[in-house]
């Protein structure tokens, strides 16, 4: 659909979209993170959710405790090796579609904790991450910027096709697999470099 | 006068107390070898080395002696002390020719390789402190045990349980000794420093 | 009631005609301030048995300190307690400065009592607003708290150049002056502080719903207080008189006339009402910095910072935080490197009592009284 | 063909029932074409705080709960009963007012031996 038309059609309060634009409209606006804060970021998260910064101007400042009743889940903090199960399980508990965050340089790839013992060096070892916010921590634009950067995501997936997102193709997997504790390290496999989150976005 | 000065001369009158207090240790507690061991920083604060026989009694002792009054033990801190090769210049007393004179001789020496837990303590009663009490394993191998103070100072609970964590000290005595930040199922010791962290099948960046 | 002792897991023997039911308030949970765990053995809705699990946060502060030279720790320290990195900063440049024995010029200490305070009242302020959401006033008192605190941040921002990651202190003083206007903007922020916390005072202390939550729950006796380490206004809201700023009379503590709040009871409601009076200590000790701070340098110019390196020897120095006594042991070997970077966390030590206050209550009480403690897990875990 | 006052009552029942059946049809359908299922071990795991959930539900309660649930349900349904008494209130003779009363005064006193014999305690 040629966009001018429809910006024409919409000034005289005339609406046309597609089922695909309307679902998409419908979901990226009313993305309900789950509440889920690890480290330094979760302060900036909560100060990104408070009347300064106010994330409810995007619709997403309802924070879920519950993963069943969340879309999005942003890692905010470090994730260690002892909390990275904890994170896979909460992850495959959440009901499809559902996004990942990555907030803050620990989340992306263990930031300045990076050679620590305890450290997973970044949260996309064992899980897809749709958007990846740098800084240490994040400050809350750059946190609605990366918001907002999802919501043109979610906006621009495709209902039908080869190119439609995971949780809509059966053959991709529905689950990722927990990692389990080891005598030294964790144990099990991780995420396979190849499958990005979304082959088209 | 700044405040690192004053914070020194108020440490300072701890410090001709130090021998006070060993002294007054030795009194009630004759057999117990006490050590002093000096601190080459500014800070001035010496510690005390307990041996493992009467270290529980003489905590006990400087808790409850009414001059000390120690009812407060702020910090539990291990430290691992490995086998190191030291090259010192001795002071030799040789008789070259009849007369004696002091030669500086360069000879390599092995310290002896021993886990420690150093407590600070303080008097929240009289408002001293801080007293500085160490007490040593005997090597870093087999025998890695250490009388635990948590009877004496619950506020050691969780850090004793932390040094045994990280470092490997078996305090003996202690109500619930477990790991408390690794998971229950790792085996190694990570603050130990011949500790090598496993690679994680990261490419290094 | 059943000895705790004698206890064994969920399905204890039923004495008392019921199962003990066992549940893990785990590492992702509202109420825990953070990855936090506490597995709770539950009679009915009272609580029998708490053990608090820890660890899920530990990121390897003191490993990573051994390998990082002293001025390259201090960013670290910022990620510390992440609510106050100013404080962080002062414990560890204090017992660096200890370590070494430099001294800090009169300017960096006013500066360094100014930052010192603002970051008490914030982090006073967030826990009355995280407290009152434990409570369930979700949002509201949370909202007020964090609005002055992003009028404290701004001044941090201004200052330091960062919001919560300040990294601004160094040993011997502090890394710049303050930019012009910084104390007038300061003084402004203070004096709308004073009609903020009336505000608070008059939305919370007389609210009945609170008073009968609080009152009487989580009662922590004054001896088991001091035997257990707890320090900070939870020691004194049992009615120890222990600050460090008096005690210790580090930096510039004793030219100010502050009074020390203390409790009676020890319960939760002593342990919110302490912290708001040491809120309006701080506006004093505040003022009279800000009234009376004097010109000059603000590093001491022979600190060596990069290639610092310390006589072989070892200091603890410590302050008193919001949350309570936070100090750093250093050992240091001569070489550029610590050989051994303790902190001591007064979160962690402060849970050690968490266990005995909860005994007897229902498990809501215990979202309270883990919130009144005032933890933050990058402290606990370090 | 006159089907009598009844008709518009079916009319309107079938609106409320295809009201109500059609967002449900029409999400199945979504569903069917659109999103494939797949549910999992992990997915279908009792959430608990993102641990593995040991299976401790089904454990035996304090019976004091129990009882508390029914002795409110009894006085929530009494309510029902009340509201048509307090609606038609003033149009009423003695004799009903009388039964109304005996009915209340029962439940009360109910309320009153439940509350001497201990029960809305459960300390």
């Amino acid at each position: 659909m040629d966009p001018e038309p429809q910006i024409d059609l919409s000034k005289q309060g005339v609406v046309l979209t597609t089922v695909e634009g309307l679902y998409n409209w419908g979901r990226k606006n009313s993305v309900w993170p789950l509440q889920f804060g690890l480290a330094c970021c979760a302060i900036e998260m909560i100060a990104a959710s408070m009347a300064r910064f106010d994330m409810a101007r995007f619709g997403a400042e309802v924070f879920r405790p519950s993963p069943r009743q969340a879309d999005l889940m942003i890692v905010s903090g470090t994730v260690t090796k002892k909390m990275a199960p904890q994170v896979v399980r909460l992850f495959n508990q959440m009901p499809e579609p559902k996004y990942v965050i990555a907030m803050g340089a620990c989340a992306i790839c263990g930031g300045p904790f990076r050679d620590g013992y305890n450290v997973l060096q970044g949260i996309d070892l064992y899980l897809p991450v749709d958007v990846y916010i740098p800084g240490c921590p994040p400050r809350p634009e750059a946190l609605l910027e990366g918001l907002m950067n999802l919501q043109q995501k979610i906006a621009s997936q495709r209902l039908t096709g080869p190119a439609r997102p995971r949780h809509l193709r059966q053959s991709a997997p529905g689950e990722f697999t927990v990692p389990q504790f080891g005598s030294h390290d964790l144990v099990g496999p991780r995420l396979p470099k190849d499958q990005t989150p979304d082959a088209n976005s | 006068m700044t405040s690192s000065a004053r914070a020194c001369l108020k440490t300072r009158l701890l410090m001709q107390t130090l021998e006070q207090i060993k002294d007054r240790i030795t009194a009630s507690f004759p057999d117990a070898r006490l050590e002093i061991i000096a601190n080459g920083s500014p800070a001035n604060q010496p510690s005390l080395l307990l041996d493992h026989a009467h270290a529980r009694q003489i905590a006990r002792f400087l808790r409850d002696d009414p001059a000390l009054r120690f009812d407060y033990a702020s910090n539990v801190t291990g430290v691992d002390w490995p086998e190191k090769i030291v090259k010192e210049k001795i002071k030799v007393k040789k008789i070259i020719d009849g007369v004696e004179k002091e030669m500086e001789e360069v000879s390599d020496r092995k310290t002896s390789a021993f886990l420690e837990s150093v407590y600070h303590l303080y008097s929240m009663t009289l408002g001293h402190g801080p007293l500085v009490i160490r007490l040593r394993t005997v090597n870093r191998g087999d025998d890695v045990a250490l009388p635990s103070l948590t009877p004496v100072w619950r506020s050691c609970e969780f850090q004793e349980r932390e040094i045994f964590d990280l470092f490997g000290i078996q305090f003996q005595g202690h109500p619930d000794l477990r790991r408390i930040l690794m998971w229950d199922n790792f085996v190694d010791h990570p603050m130990r420093k011949d500790y090598v962290p496993t690679d994680s099948g990261e490419v290094a960046l | 009631m059943m000895a705790v002792s004698d206890l064994q897991t969920s399905r204890a023997g039923d004495s008392a005609g019921h199962d003990l039911l066992e549940v893990s308030m785990g590492p992702h949970h509202p109420s825990t301030h953070g990855v936090f765990r506490m597995n709770v053995v539950l009679d009915g809705e009272t609580v029998v048995k708490l053990s608090p699990v820890f660890g899920y946060l530990h990121r390897n502060h003191e490993k990573i300190a051994e390998k990082n030279s002293y001025l390259a720790s201090i960013p670290y320290t910022d990620r510390l307690d992440y609510i106050c990195s100013m404080t962080n900063n002062w414990a560890y440049v204090l017992s660096v400065e200890k370590l070494t024995g430099l001294a800090v010029p009169e300017r960096a200490e006013y500066i360094r009592v100014i930052v010192g305070e603002l970051t008490r009242l914030f982090n006073h302020a967030c826990l009355a607003g995280f407290l009152l959401q434990d409570m369930g006033a979700l949002g509201t008192p949370l909202m007020y708290a964090f609005r002055e605190r992003e009028k404290i941040l701004d001044l941090f921002e201004s200052l330091s150049g960062a919001r919560m990651m300040c990294n601004y202190m160094r040993f011997g003083g502090c890394r710049c002056d303050l930019p012009d206007g910084w104390l007038e903007q300061a003084a402004k922020t203070v004096a709308n502080f004073d009609s903020f916390l009336d505000h608070f005072e008059a939305l919370l202390t007389g609210n009945e719903i609170i008073r009968a939550r609080s009152d009487g729950v989580g009662v922590l006796p004054a001896a088991l207080a001091i035997n257990a380490g707890v320090t900070g206004p939870g020691l004194r809201a049992s009615g120890v008189n222990y600050d460090i700023r008096k005690v210790d009379k580090y930096g510039i503590y004793s030219r100010f006339d502050f009074r020390v709040p203390l409790g009676e009871r020890g319960d939760v409601f002593d342990r919110y009402m302490v912290r708001i009076l040491e809120m309006r200590q701080s506006l004093k000790i505040l003022e009279a910095a800000m009234r009376d701070i004097p010109a000059g340098a603000i590093i001491d110019p022979k600190a060596k910072l990069r290639n610092l390196r310390p006589k072989a020897g070892e200091a603890y120095g410590r302050i008193e935080g919001p949350k309570g006594e936070l100090g750093f042991y250093l050992i240091s070997d001569g070489s550029a490197t610590p050989y051994r970077f303790r902190i001591r966390p007064p979160s962690l030590i402060n849970l050690t009592v968490l266990e005995d206050m909860c005994l007897g209550h229902t498990i809501a009480d215990v979202v309270i009284i883990l919130g009144s403690i005032d933890i933050v897990l990058g402290e606990v875990d370090r | 063909m006159n089907f009598g006052p009844y008709l518009f009552l079916v009319i309107f029942g079938l609106a409320a029932l295809v009201f109500a059946l059609s967002p449900l049809a029409l999400a199945w359908l979504w569903a069917r074409f659109f999103s494939p299922r797949k549910p999992g071990a992990v997915k279908n795991a009792v959430y608990e705080c993102g641990l593995n959930a040991q299976p401790t539900g089904w454990v035996q309660f304090k019976s004091e709960y129990y009882l508390y649930g029914i002795i409110f349900l009894i006085f929530d349904v009494e309510t029902i009963f009340l509201l048509p008494f307090a609606v038609a209130f003033k149009g009423l003779s003695l004799g009903a007012c009388l039964a109304m009363l005996i009915f209340i005064l029962l439940l009360a006193e109910g309320l009153v031996w439940a509350w001497i014999k201990g029960v809305l305690v459960w300390k």
